[in-house]
């Protein structure tokens, strides 16, 4: 079976043509359709990490804690046992159905920890959209959190966190992150990889159909433009994923289990040629006992399908009837679809021909490409901000209430509580201000996970915005007294092949390395979304990071809100003049310039230290980090977070002369608000000075009203019980 | 005039249908063995105001396209009666 | 004692349940597949949260056909302990065992968040360490806890409510009912008082980590009738 | 003979549909401001089996009765269409 003319096909794939010559020279021959499928899937963006590859090597790998890296996804190992975490994109298939795009999008992900051999407990999912007012973002706003809720809920792992930002710049393209954690005992882990000659392939879970098919090199790897094709949308069910989660944990119980991998991008493509190559073995498939939902489906269409909740095992022969009966058993497919061979090669079969015969490492071995890459222009414009720019609001009260109510601040509560966070009963610190702890049932001590990106501030600065994002995350965790442990990301970027674009990724990822690399995180696992572009332009840059911490004592953590009344108030680190980037010059001045803020990232490492410890010995009484609002935005969170808000009173004074608004919605780093009781205070103070982070005290908790005052002039006065109100109906929702 | 439209919403064929399945699954666990494919879909049921009876089809047909089936996934067809007092 | 929690495919808060009832109270648990009709005499039996059969068609529709659900009828009627929570009292009610039915929240959407309930009813062998009319904090989760019972019943429904929503203070006003339910109703039991069904989940109030401890007291109460109920 | 019957389930009269209202405050937003009422149902398409079409009717109305719909909050209707290959 060969085609006249390969090339061509392998050009409507989205192959080059000299990748097409390259796969001449591996196989020696004209390769077959389904051949040139595979080629084509494997060695897409969205596979091969062709554009990326060279610049992801720069990210560290080893950190305080022991990683574990496996094939889908990494971890990292702590007590006995191994935490596993990966996130990944769903944001074209999104973009075109909203409520599937992000229902498959977390079933996805979930399945690349189950396929480490882990229980996922947690999914956590970073959302960007257009701004509301436009009709379509505000479709695929509902549409996602729609499908979030209906998939997540209905498969039993809770949602526990996320983001939620709009901006103008994610119009017509909007990202869909979502990450999965899990828990295993560390020598439970499997690997990706097939392995002994003569074991068997097996395939579980729901049937293949023609879903998705192209998804992953053509949907995925293609910009929305004018012509636009019509992809065939995969469709999630979160029953049979609830039910391949329990048969695989059996299975794997049963310790006949070799190798397993799920099947997303790519299907069977990637699972048998992945699982082939890491297992240094060949497998053989014989595509006729794979289980079909549509019927005429062409071998290649059979390799290619993205059709969900699907697994690939490699069971040990003798044991394969005990394993299918498991999967039988919860109402899922099982079916010996070929055995390990000692050839090295992926070998397909269908209705007795040979129809592919590719070496599995070739495979696997996608070119690398760093094509030229220059500075953007627009970044001499928008960072030429400067204060005279923007005269002080005349009424701070008028602009504290329009920002708590902004889309981008107010509280999201109203889209966790569509989720099921409490699934599992491991959520101990729920969501709502900051970080999500999960306790580990046996166990004293507990995980502490967040995402974190700001897509702004890496608009204007890549390898700043890609710092502060892993900042922000670290801070996030260890205002909760967890210590940073881990971090996955997600890479989301316009087009590589566009040398601003791809200027704007080198950078990121260098901001990323320099910053988890400072302090200790290894990136365990990531993933790269390119092309995300609309007929306008590029997205905004966003590389979103996913931080994993452990906190020892998971009874001693701090939550954001004021718990009581005549708590003293301290600011810790350092306010400097920067109103670039924030959300305050967005929404009062509407100016989106910057500079954004700069990174000091020996101050935040101190800062986090410092937090750890004032967690560890019970000093504090709540934490919350200042990040987008600035101080202003973490008083009001503080305020109203719990059931009951409670009132503060505030003084500037002691922060420097600088401009009241740069004080309040300012949002240098390296800052956290902290409340202690006064007999605590010194013990506070003394800690502070150790770690050399600055440390005001600022006011203290009580009555019924947030009161900030500079000095004798008072700027704002107002009702917490109204705060919480425009808080929390923000959204509209 | 006021005008009922009954919109039925289906998923187009050749896309998955886990709910079908599995409501064909049960029929088959309660011995309805004879039943050989579900499909499942929406029924909405629209009463609306509109001029004459064309205006009240072009606005069903546009609300069907904009809001109540995805066009991606889905087809619709309705059906449109005059209501009388 | 012995609990027996039933597995239907996809009803996930049974591990949960089963964390609770052995971990933490200790108590002798099992988990019952849905496919077998073997309840391996239980004393009281669990129809736990989650989305079994993936909510597909209506809310606890297809489960109740499992075989399972004919040993549990059965069991019912014999004055066995029934438990239904979230997802398990809408079982109970597609399979007539009992009244009502689930209608979407008022809101249309999932809602996952702390409640407060009041005991209406601390005669019954799940609600006797509470006292009457106390206030307790417990979460829902669930996109169809609209509770709702056709007129003709409603007088008799009314002197079987056990839980309500209701505000911090106990009151009882609709600015309290998440989702719509037919005077305020969280729970209800059976005429008998064997069958209890519950649309919050008790069992993720259980440990003060967790934030509440109310839940708990639902599992210790059905103990507790249990011992007391051997001695006599 | 292998029929289909299209079967749709709606909410009794009476009983407060809040999916319906939801769809209808989305028209509303979406300016389809001449829509007074939206009722939300369910459609299933069955293909099924059977030796003549009354017995298909049968067989619908037990499934009906029996799966398909809650008599306590639901109704139902059914077309019964013979296929003809
Ligand atoms: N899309 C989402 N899904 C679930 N939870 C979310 C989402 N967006 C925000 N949250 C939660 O809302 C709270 C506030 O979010 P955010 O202000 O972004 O947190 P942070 O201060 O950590 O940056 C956090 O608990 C966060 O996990
Ligand atoms: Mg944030």
């Amino acid at each position: 079976m060969e085609v006249a003319n390969g090339l061509n096909v392998a050009r409507e794939l989205g192959l080059k043509e000299e990748e097409y010559e390259r796969i001449l020279a591996i196989l020696g021959r004209v390769p077959t359709p389904t051949e040139i499928a595979m080629f084509s899937v494997e060695w897409s963006e969205h596979c091969g990490y062709l554009h990326s590859r060279r610049w992801l090597e720069l990210l560290p790998r080893e950190g305080e804690f022991s990683p574990l890296r496996g094939e889908d996804a990494g971890g990292i190992v702590y007590d006995d046992l191994a935490v596993v975490f990966k996130m990944e994109s769903h944001n074209h298939p999104s973009q075109v159905e909203p409520r599937q795009g992000a229902a498959t999008g977390i079933g996805g992900v979930i399945r690349d920890i189950l396929g480490s051999g882990a229980r996922p407990i947690a999914c956590l999912d970073s959302l960007h959209f257009g701004p509301r007012e436009d009709e379509r973002s505000l479709y695929v706003f509902r549409g996602v959190v729609e499908g979030v809720a209906f998939y997540g809920n209905c498969v039993g792992v809770p949602t526990v966190a996320g983001e939620l930002y709009f901006y103008p710049a994610f119009r017509g393209n909007c990202l869909i992150n979502v990450m999965c954690l899990g828990i295993a005992p560390r020598e439970k882990l499997t690997q990706a990889k097939a392995q002994g000659e003569g074991n068997y392939i097996v395939y579980v879970g729901n049937k293949t159909g023609r879903d998705g098919i192209g998804g992953c090199s053509i949907l995925a790897s293609q910009e929305f433009g004018a012509e636009e094709r019509r992809p065939s949308v995969q469709i999630g069910d979160p029953l049979a994923e609830k039910c391949l989660i329990e048969a695989t944990l059996e299975a794997l119980d049963t310790g006949h289990i070799v190798g397993i991998k799920d099947m997303g991008a790519a299907g069977l493509t990637c699972s048998t040629s992945e699982m082939a190559a890491s297992g240094g073995s060949g497998v053989e498939i014989d595509l006729d006992l794979v289980p079909l939902r549509e019927e005429g489906m062409e071998p290649w269409e059979i390799m290619m399908s993205e059709s969900q909740e699907r697994m690939l095992l490699c069971v040990r022969r003798g044991y394969e009837e005990e394993i299918i009966q498991i999967f039988r058993k919860w109402g899922l497919e099982g079916e010996v679809i070929g055995e390990v061979k000692d050839t090295g090669r992926v070998t397909i079969k269908w209705r007795g021909e040979v129809v592919a015969d590719i070496p599995a490492l070739e495979l696997t071995r996608p070119p690398v490409y760093t094509p030229p890459r220059e500075r953007p222009l627009y970044l001499d414009e928008v960072n030429n901000f400067s204060l005279e720019d923007v005269s002080p609001p005349l009424n701070y009260e008028e602009v504290l209430l329009r920002m708590v109510s902004s889309e981008n601040l107010s509280s999201r509560r109203p889209i966790f509580e569509q989720y099921d966070h409490m699934a599992g009963i491991n959520t101990v610190l729920l969501p709502g201000s900051g970080t999500v702890v999960l306790r580990v049932k046996g166990k004293k001590w507990g995980i502490a996970v967040t995402s974190d990106c700001n897509p702004l501030y890496c608009y204007l600065s890549p390898r700043e915005g890609a710092k502060m994002a892993v900042a922000e995350a670290a801070r996030n965790l260890s205002a909760c007294g967890a210590r940073p442990a881990g971090v996955t990301d997600c890479l989301n970027f316009g087009s590589p092949e566009k040398p601003d674009r791809y200027w704007q990724f080198v950078e990121a990822v260098e901001g990323l390395s320099e910053a988890c690399r400072f302090f200790g995180i290894p990136v365990v696992s990531g993933n790269v979304s390119f092309y995300n572009e609309n007929p306008e332009g590029a997205i905004f840059p966003t590389p979103t990071i996913g931080m994993v911490g452990i906190i020892e004592e998971v009874e001693k953590v701090v939550s954001a809100g004021f718990g009581e009344d005549d708590l003293i108030l301290v600011l810790l680190g350092e306010t400097k003049e920067e109103l670039g980037g924030s959300e305050y010059l967005r929404i009062i001045h509407n100016r989106e310039e910057g500079p954004p803020p700069r990174v000091d990232l020996e101050g935040e490492k101190n800062l986090q230290e410092l937090l750890i410890t004032l967690a560890e010995e019970e000093i504090v009484s709540s934490a919350i980090d200042l990040s987008e609002g600035g101080l202003a935005l973490a008083l009001v969170e503080s305020s109203v977070t719990e059931e009951n808000p409670r009132g503060v009173i505030v003084d500037l004074e002691c922060l420097g002369d600088m401009r009241e608004d740069v004080l309040l919605f300012g949002e240098s780093g390296g800052r956290a608000l902290v409340s202690v009781k006064g007999e605590l205070l010194n013990s506070l103070q003394r800690l502070a000075q150790e770690q050399n982070v600055p440390c005001q005290v600022i006011g203290k908790t009580g009555g019924e009203k947030l009161v900030i005052k500079k000095g004798g002039k008072s700027l704002i006065s107002l009702s917490v019980e109204e705060l919480k109100n425009r808080w929390e109906g923000g959204l509209g929702e | 005039m006021k005008y009922r439209g009954k919109v039925i919403v289906t998923l187009k064929p050749g896309v998955f249908d886990p709910q079908g399945v599995t409501i064909r699954n049960a029929l088959h666990t309660l011995s309805f063995r004879e039943v050989e494919e579900v499909k499942a879909g929406k029924y909405l049921e629209i009463i609306l105001e509109s001029e004459n009876r064309s205006q009240a089809e072009k606005r069903i047909q546009e609300m069907c396209d904009q809001l109540l089936s995805n066009p991606v996934i889905e087809s619709y067809s309705y059906q449109l009666e005059e209501i009388k007092n | 004692m012995k609990f027996g929690i039933v597995v239907f495919p996809g009803s996930d808060c049974g591990y949960d349940c089963h964390h609770v009832l052995s971990q933490v109270l200790e108590a002798e648990t099992v988990f019952i597949w849905h496919g077998d009709k073997n309840l391996k005499n239980c004393d009281c039996v669990v129809l736990p949260g989650g989305f079994s059969y993936g909510d597909y068609l209506r809310a606890g529709a297809l489960a109740r056909f499992s075989p399972v659900m004919e040993a549990v009828k059965e069991f019912a009627e014999n004055g066995g302990l029934v438990i239904g929570i979230c997802n398990g009292f809408q079982v109970l009610t597609e399979a007539g065992i009992l009244p009502g039915a689930f209608l979407p929240n008022r809101g249309g959407r999932f809602i996952c968040r702390h409640v407060y309930l009041r005991v209406e009813n601390n005669q019954t062998p799940f609600t006797l360490l509470f006292a009457p009319g106390e206030v307790i904090k417990i979460p829902i989760a669930h996109q169809q806890g609209n509770f709702f019972i056709d007129s003709p019943h409603q007088e008799e429904v009314k002197k079987h409510i056990v839980f309500r929503y209701c505000g911090p203070q106990g009151e009882i006003d609709s600015r309290y009912n998440p989702n719509g339910s037919w005077e305020n109703v969280a729970g209800i039991v059976s005429r008998e008082g064997n069958i209890l069904g519950i649309m919050p989940h008790p069992e993720r109030a259980a440990e003060e980590i967790l934030g509440s401890e109310d839940g708990r007291r639902v599992f210790l109460s059905v103990i507790k009738w249990w011992e007391d109920k051997k001695w006599k």
